[in-house]
């Protein structure tokens, strides 16, 4: 006799359904549907999305469901993610000290080394002391020139000049002696005057050497080792810029401040360990490494990373019911990352990017509430509803479909808030793992690391290869092969970075080259991806020895990327493992794993 | 003043009094698909039993709407009309293909013509046929005819 | 403090018919028949000395060079503009019409389409002209500079839209239909 | 620079800073056409029949007309009686305008045959009084109705939806949308069209868009109208905008084709402000575009300068030019959208003034576009007025008695209808698997003003699910569906009475809206019977007492407590 069955796949963002004919212990696949999962995952909210998927499956298969016999859900935890992004330094500059900037465009070439004098005042400088010019906003530049011209006509030597305004070119230009010059210092009044100040430009494409370097900084001001020490951080912050300013002040102070984040307090195999997070995101994964299974993490009130783990368990908390003190936080990832900030004290709108650790961290609660989502699916088809198996052995059967794979065999789920892995031994044993830090979480990093502002450009940016759009009619992709067009390309995207999606090139809003943001989303992927597919497969593999696997499928939305595969591949490649994207029945795609599974299961139930 | 061509035959005579058709003369519409207006219901969607064709507009019931209009002196509006009813047969990407064609400099003279022929002779709309061949003559006289390319 | 403020003059010395030049390192500057001679000024009274001055610093700042050319046959933007376009070296112009309107055009694109396009005159000031110069400059040099941010203001209408119309009549009255385009100097003094 | 200014009374400097300082104003120049409607270089009335086709059309033999002369000689003008029509002297056909024992059928026999140089020389002799007596009998529907907008500076459909939803209640018989993102459109129109029938069912929607798409969108049942078909008085300006009469009189045809009501688009001043204006008056053009209109035999035309109004706003006579405007659309019998739908003025007591030829004699939409959101939200760059001005309308249609199309709603009703069409839209987006719209921000959509309230929106999943409604082809119908569906049956019913409007074709007859109870009405069933004082429409009975209705007004009965 033959049974309608429907499994049911609740997952983190999407929904799946696999509709199939069951006779005895063969299956007959009639089709599948995808919705977006309604509420977090295992709460009752889910039902609206699972009948949703079901009704859909059974139209695509042009079933009723008044023929259903019973509709299959997965076991689904709740598991909820948390982002944190928090900068663990910060280079802070009394303000009288340092001008770090780098303009596009410094005028002149050189070193100039001398005493800071507005514009305005240099009719009273004295022409036994070599000048640099510091020049306020408002003035234009064929008067700026004219003035030091004069100034140097009438014998004072001007060594130097600092603009307020994009100005340094034209200046240079209408000078009679070149200088070097920086502008574009939208804070030029705060540039303490009659100091001792040093400015150096390099030529195009070079950077500065002197005021880069802390003995070149000795030599320029004087100082004597102690002094040295103190300034070296300046040298450090100027290092890679074209052009810089260094103003010698009685009282300068400059710090590399390390901000405290806080204290992770980490607690598992019997172990409570504490870990700094300004300590950085290696060390944070290795005191890690040292209490898993990890029982749970906890951050000081009142710090960063405190309230962000709180709000981690005050949403499961709202998801659940279960009181916060009950939940654990049972995974952490840490990933070094850098985020734009202003510098503190510059002068000039000083970007930096600061250090930063990112931090992902994921709860699950053993209170699932997924009977209370099969009763009410069962009511609103009308037909039996049961929890028939728990999400990751079912994912394992699904993958067990893919052509060319068998048992042991290994899952790897790239989700979008956590990366999940199970293992299927030859004995029918499953284990399985979530670790936090997933999809969402490189969107993260790619959005702060190119200091994109909005979250789409950096999604897009994760999600398509890259190109330069050379002229109108032709772009080079990031592999360095050429396109043509016979069609003009959009004026929008001209001379710019652009991302290849389906719908056509989209700008990126960034100064940076292909190669860089190449670079920036491929580690930001490594950095998640494969350090999660390691981890959570050596937490699976026998032994905790990644050689102990053989067939390594990858499942989910993020192995559909067009480099994630091959990053996890190449990386596991190394130890002897067979690894590729999942192909549920062939023809599925890394899709709908779970779904299949639960039916397969049901069947072998059934005829066993 | 060229405007009405002449009412084809056998045309119930309508007047004011008949406006709105939809409520004084459902008697007389039918979607294209031949239904009365009274089948598009809730159920009947609900049933899947409509579908877009049934919400457009029948040449026929075009045509009833340019005696209305004509019945209150507007003899634009009934040849506009009578223009639709003959377009109610050319698919929406053809209608705006020859749209675009009728744009100033878009064509040439012959390429007009064949459009006014294949609207003749394969829609069957003489009125359309008869506007764009007035449109190549003016456009000729206008200099408005597709230029070669310089 | 601040700087003296110099009222200067514009004039456009004839060089010659305007060629196509082959240097990549040049941004053509293409201004309409009436500008810097029938009309001194914006529709908000920047003077076409400052105009010029500005959209000049934006391309020197950024290390390249400029050329200009008066065109006198069309008071159409995008058309004085793609004439630049396709005279210059870069294959990048700067159209620009009397009243303040202007345009970054590049060769290869159609005529009616732009790189930037700053159609609000009213709310052209010195400032904006240097970035657009230094934006297009870029655009000659292969780089891609963010836009210049473009401003709106509703009540623009009630207030510009009149003139603008009146001072598109004026320049429409300038053109010399069949002219060539016109290579000029740019020499700005100060009165 | 520092030279000493001369010293102003203290007077100059207050008037000085007063907003209509602000305005620009400019002198006429007849010769390039930069004047309003009285100029030395339009042409004089005539008109020559030979063998049953007009040879001569005010002063120009046919030899020598242009696309424009041609089209409406062969068109617009009646030729069986145009020569009668020519042979009555102009004051006579102004005061025929005036005059309420002449009937608009009687003035309308005449007006058939007239040349443009004709009518401009009729309405040259009419002051503004008597170009609102002459609209108040000419004007084709009875019952006198307006326009709204509704967009969103961040294109969110949700605001569009809910402010749709007001405005229906507060009385627009129409609303019209555009975007700032162009991909956004199927969203943001069926935002609008659900929105719309939350608000009150019966009231049609149009998105405003390149033909192509927008002829699309109809043709897919997701609008209902159209009106961004604009026309222009010279055959230069014409050809710059990539037309030409018989183009335009083609997707007239086009649009009625597929059941969907349409009225071209012009206006005073487009043609000098594109500078070719070939030396002619703003009126004299604008004459030509509605006499074009009526050719192409499209039922109405939006005019009132419309995007222009600064030139005309700018002249002397400027604005009773652009009353006379709407009045001709009216005296040769085509529906009149009278403008008031861009931001004319700094000065408050200028847009009133403006309005006010328009709103005394009532038109068939006296805005073609009243903003329904904030200005800053309206993305037709501002309107004339916009919901800060809401009470300030009521209050003016309660001092004059004048049926302005609007009325007072209370707060409780409005928080209502609000809610409601964003629920309806929320419900409508999963069924439809288009992107989610969460509680949080039906909350938002609630209770907000403007687009600033409202939580940002994921803007590429949204232009993601744009596409999917044009790949998937989503009609009308799958959106009453639906709508049915997710439990919103009465929005539902309403849509599909729309929809079903367009079967029977009544929407295109001149004037056309649909009632509450989704009777349509327009210039045959409602026609104006205008025949002075005490005939025509009056705003009395129990609309009367809905305009009384203001936000605060004080009871009689009891003092110390206010009704609304």
């Amino acid at each position: 006799m033959n049974r309608l069955v429907v499994g049911v796949d609740i997952g983190n963002s999407t929904t799946e359904a696999c509709v199939a004919s069951v006779s005895g212990g063969s299956v007959e696949y009639l089709g599948t549907a995808l919705t977006h999962t309604t509420g977090v995952k295992g709460t009752p909210e889910n039902t609206e999305g699972a009948v949703d998927a079901v009704r859909r499956a059974l139209v695509g298969a042009r079933r009723s469901p008044a023929d259903l016999d019973v509709v299959l859900l997965n076991e689904a935890t709740p598991v909820i993610s948390g982002l944190a992004m928090e900068t663990i330094s910060e280079t802070i500059i009394t303000e009288s000290t340092m001008i770090g900037h780098n303009p596009e465009t410094p005028g002149g070439v050189g070193l100039g080394v001398g005493t800071t004098v507005s514009l305005d005042g240099l009719a009273g400088a004295s022409p036994d002391e070599p000048v640099v010019v510091v020049v306020p906003g408002g003035w234009d530049f064929d008067d700026v020139a004219a003035e030091l011209n004069a100034a140097a006509e009438r014998g004072v030597p001007v060594v130097a000049a600092v603009l307020a305004h994009d100005d340094a070119v034209l200046v240079v230009n209408r000078l009679r002696t070149p200088i070097p010059v920086v502008d574009e210092v939208a804070a030029v009044a705060k540039v303490p005057l009659g100091m001792h100040a040093a400015v150096e430009v390099a030529p195009p494409g070079r950077t500065i050497r002197t005021l880069s370097d802390s003995y070149g900084l000795a030599s320029v001001f004087g100082l004597d080792p102690e002094q040295t020490r103190q300034v070296s951080p300046v040298a450090r912050a100027l290092t890679g810029n074209r052009s810089a300013v260094v103003v010698r002040t009685p009282t300068g102070d400059v710090t590399d401040r390390r901000i405290p984040v806080g204290t992770l307090t980490l607690t598992g195999a019997g172990k409570t360990l504490q870990v700094d997070v300004d300590a950085g995101a290696d060390e944070i994964m290795d005191t890690l490494d040292r209490v898993q299974p990890l029982d749970d993490a906890t951050g000081e009130p009142g710090t960063h990373v405190g309230g962000m783990l709180a709000q981690v368990r005050d949403t499961m908390t709202d998801v659940t019911g279960q009181p916060a003190a009950e939940i654990r936080i049972r995974d952490v990832l840490a990933v070094d990352t850098f985020v734009p900030n202003e510098v503190r004290g510059g002068l000039a709108g000083e970007v930096a990017l600061e250090n930063a650790v990112a931090l992902a961290a994921m709860v699950r609660t053993s209170r699932s509430r997924m009977q209370v989502v099969a009763d009410e699916v069962a009511e609103a088809l009308g037909c039996r509803a049961e929890i028939g198996g728990i999400e990751g052995e079912m994912a394992v059967r699904g993958a067990l479909t893919t052509p060319g794979t068998d048992v042991p065999i290994a899952v790897l789920d790239l989700g979008g808030g956590s990366t999940d892995a199970a293992l299927l031994d030859r004995d029918g044993v499953c284990t399985a793992v979530h670790v936090a830090g997933a999809g969402e979480l490189v969107t993260k990093l790619i959005g702060s690391e190119l200091a994109l502002e909005d979250r789409e450009v950096a999604e897009s940016v994760k999600r398509h290869p890259l190109a330069k759009v050379e002229s109108f009619f032709h772009i080079r992709h990031e592999d360095g092969t050429v396109q043509f067009f016979t069609e003009p390309l959009p004026p929008h995207v001209f001379a710019r970075v652009v991302a290849m999606t389906p719908e056509g090139p989209a700008p990126i809003p960034t100064r940076a080259s292909v190669d860089h943001v190449r670079r920036i989303r491929r580690e930001a992927k490594r950095r998640v991806f494969v350090v999660n597919a390691l981890r959570a497969l050596r937490q699976v593999a026998p032994r905790g020895s990644l050689r102990m696997l053989d067939f390594v499928v990858l499942l989910g939305g993020s192995a559909l990327d067009f480099e994630i595969p091959d990053l996890i591949a190449d990386a596991l490649a190394g130890h002897g493992v067979v690894c590729g994207t999942g192909n549920v029945h062939g023809n599925e795609g890394p899709r709908n794993a779970v779904a299949a599974g639960l039916v397969d299961a049901h069947a072998d139930a059934v005829s066993g | 003043m060229r405007v009405s061509a002449p009412a084809p035959q056998s045309r119930p005579d309508l007047g004011p009094a008949d406006y709105p058709l939809s409520v004084n003369r459902q008697d007389l519409l039918r979607t294209p698909t031949g239904k009365p207006l009274s089948a598009l219901t809730m159920n009947a969607v609900v049933a899947g039993e409509i579908v877009a064709d049934d919400l457009r507009i029948a040449p026929e019931t075009l045509q009833l709407q340019a005696i209305l209009a004509e019945s209150v002196q507007r003899p634009q509006l009934a040849a506009n009309f009578r223009r639709a009813a003959e377009l109610t047969a050319v698919p929406d990407a053809e209608v705006l293909a020859m749209y675009n064609a009728l744009r100033p400099r878009a064509s040439s003279r012959d390429e007009l013509l064949t459009i006014a022929e294949n609207l003749e002779s394969k829609y069957h709309a003489p009125v359309c046929g008869a506007l764009v061949r007035e449109a190549a003559e003016v456009y000729q006289r206008r200099d408005l005819l597709a230029r070669e390319e310089d | 403090m601040s700087a003296p403020a110099a009222v200067r003059t514009l004039t456009l010395k004839e060089i010659g018919p305007a060629q196509r030049a082959s240097r990549p390192d040049e941004v053509v500057i293409a201004v309409s028949p009436a500008f810097a001679e029938t009309f001194t000024r914006t529709i908000v009274d920047v003077p076409h000395a400052e105009v010029i001055r500005q959209v000049l610093a934006g391309i020197e700042e950024q290390g390249v060079t400029a050329r200009m050319v008066k065109v006198w046959d069309t008071a159409d933007l995008a058309a004085i503009a793609h004439t630049g376009a396709r005279l210059s070296g870069s294959g990048i112009s700067i159209g620009l019409l009397s009243r303040g309107t202007t345009m970054i055009h590049q060769r290869d694109l159609p005529r009616l389409s732009n790189l930037e396009l700053f159609p609000q005159s009213p709310l052209l000031d010195a400032e904006v002209f240097r970035r657009i110069g230094s934006n297009a400059a870029q655009y000659a040099k292969g780089e891609s500079p963010a836009p210049v941010p473009t401003r709106n203001d509703q009540m623009a209408r009630p207030r510009w839209q009149a003139k603008a119309a009146l001072l598109h009549l004026k320049e429409f009255e300038c053109i010399v239909a069949g002219r060539r385009p016109v290579e000029v100097e740019p020499v700005i003094s100060r009165a | 620079m520092t030279t000493t200014q001369p010293r102003h009374s203290r007077r100059t400097e207050i008037l000085e800073d007063r907003p209509v300082n602000l305005d620009g104003f400019v002198e006429e120049w007849p010769e390039k056409g930069l004047v309003a409607m009285e100029s030395d270089f339009d042409p004089a009335p005539s008109v020559r029949v030979e063998d049953g086709r007009i040879v001569e059309l005010d002063g120009r033999a046919r030899a020598d007309f242009d696309f424009m002369d041609t089209f409406i000689a062969d068109h617009a003008i009646d030729v069986e009686t145009t020569e009668a029509s020519m042979a009555v002297p102009s004051d006579e056909i102004a005061r025929m305008l005036i005059n309420p024992t002449v009937s608009r059928q009687d003035v309308l026999a005449v007006t058939r045959g007239l040349t443009p140089a004709k009518i401009l020389d009729v309405v040259k002799l009419m002051n503004v009084v008597e170009i609102m007596q002459g609209m108040q009998k000419m004007r084709a529907r009875r019952t006198p109705a307006n326009q709204g907008h509704s967009t969103s500076a961040r294109d969110n459909p949700l605001q569009v939806a809910v402010d749709a939803a007001e405005g229906a209640l507060r009385g627009f018989a129409e609303l019209e949308t555009t975007l700032g993102v162009l991909r956004y459109a199927p969203l943001v129109a069926i935002a609008l069209q659900v929105g719309a029938q939350v608000g009150r069912g019966g009231v049609l929607t149009q998105c405003a868009l390149e033909e192509a798409t927008e002829l699309e969108l109809g043709m897919r049942g997701i609008t209902a109208y159209a009106e961004t078909i604009s026309i222009y008085g010279t055959e230069s300006v014409f050809v710059d905008g990539d037309d030409t009469p018989w183009s335009k009189s083609f997707l007239a045809s086009a649009y009625a084709s597929r059941g969907i009501k349409m009225r071209f688009t012009s206006g005073t001043g487009s043609e000098v402000q594109m500078g070719n204006a070939e030396g002619k008056s703003m009126l004299y053009l604008e004459i030509r575009c509605v006499l074009m209109a009526k050719g192409a035999g499209v039922q109405g035309l939006q005019n009132g300068s419309i995007s222009c109004i600064g030139v005309p706003g700018a002249m002397p006579g400027g604005i009773r030019a652009v009353a006379a405007e709407n009045l001709v659309a009216s005296m040769v019998d085509l529906e009149c959208a009278s403008g008031n739908d861009q931001s004319f003025s700094h000065s408050a007591m200028r847009r009133t003034a403006r309005m006010m030829p328009q709103l005394l004699p009532g038109t068939d939409f006296v805005c073609s576009g009243y903003s329904g959101v904030p200005n800053a939200d309206n993305m037709f760059a501002g309107s004339n007025f916009d919901t800060d001005d809401y009470d300030d309308w009521n209050t003016i249609q309660r001092d004059l008695q004048v049926d302005g199309g609007l009325r007072h709603i209370r707060e409780d009703e409005i928080l209502q209808v609000r809610n409601k069409a964003a629920r309806a839209l929320q419900a409508l987006f999963a069924e439809l698997d288009l992107p989610r719209i969460t509680d949080e921000e039906v909350e938002a959509a609630t209770y907000a003003n403007g687009s600033e309230d409202y939580p940002e929106r994921d803007v590429l999943e949204d232009l993601k699910g744009a596409q999917s409604v044009m790949d998937r082809g989503i009609t009308g119908l799958d959106l009453v569906t639906a709508l049915e569906r997710t439990g919103f049956h009465d929005v539902a019913e309403n849509l599909l009475t729309v929809l079903r409007q367009r079967v029977s074709g009544d929407l295109l007859q001149t004037s056309a809206i649909l009632t509450h109870d989704f009777v349509p009405l327009s210039a045959i069933n409602d026609a104006n019977d205008y025949a002075g004082p005490g005939t025509g429409y009056r705003l009395q009975g129990e609309r009367w007492e809905q305009l009384k209705k203001l936000r605060h007004v004080t009871s009689a009965e009891n003092p110390e407590t206010e009704v609304s």
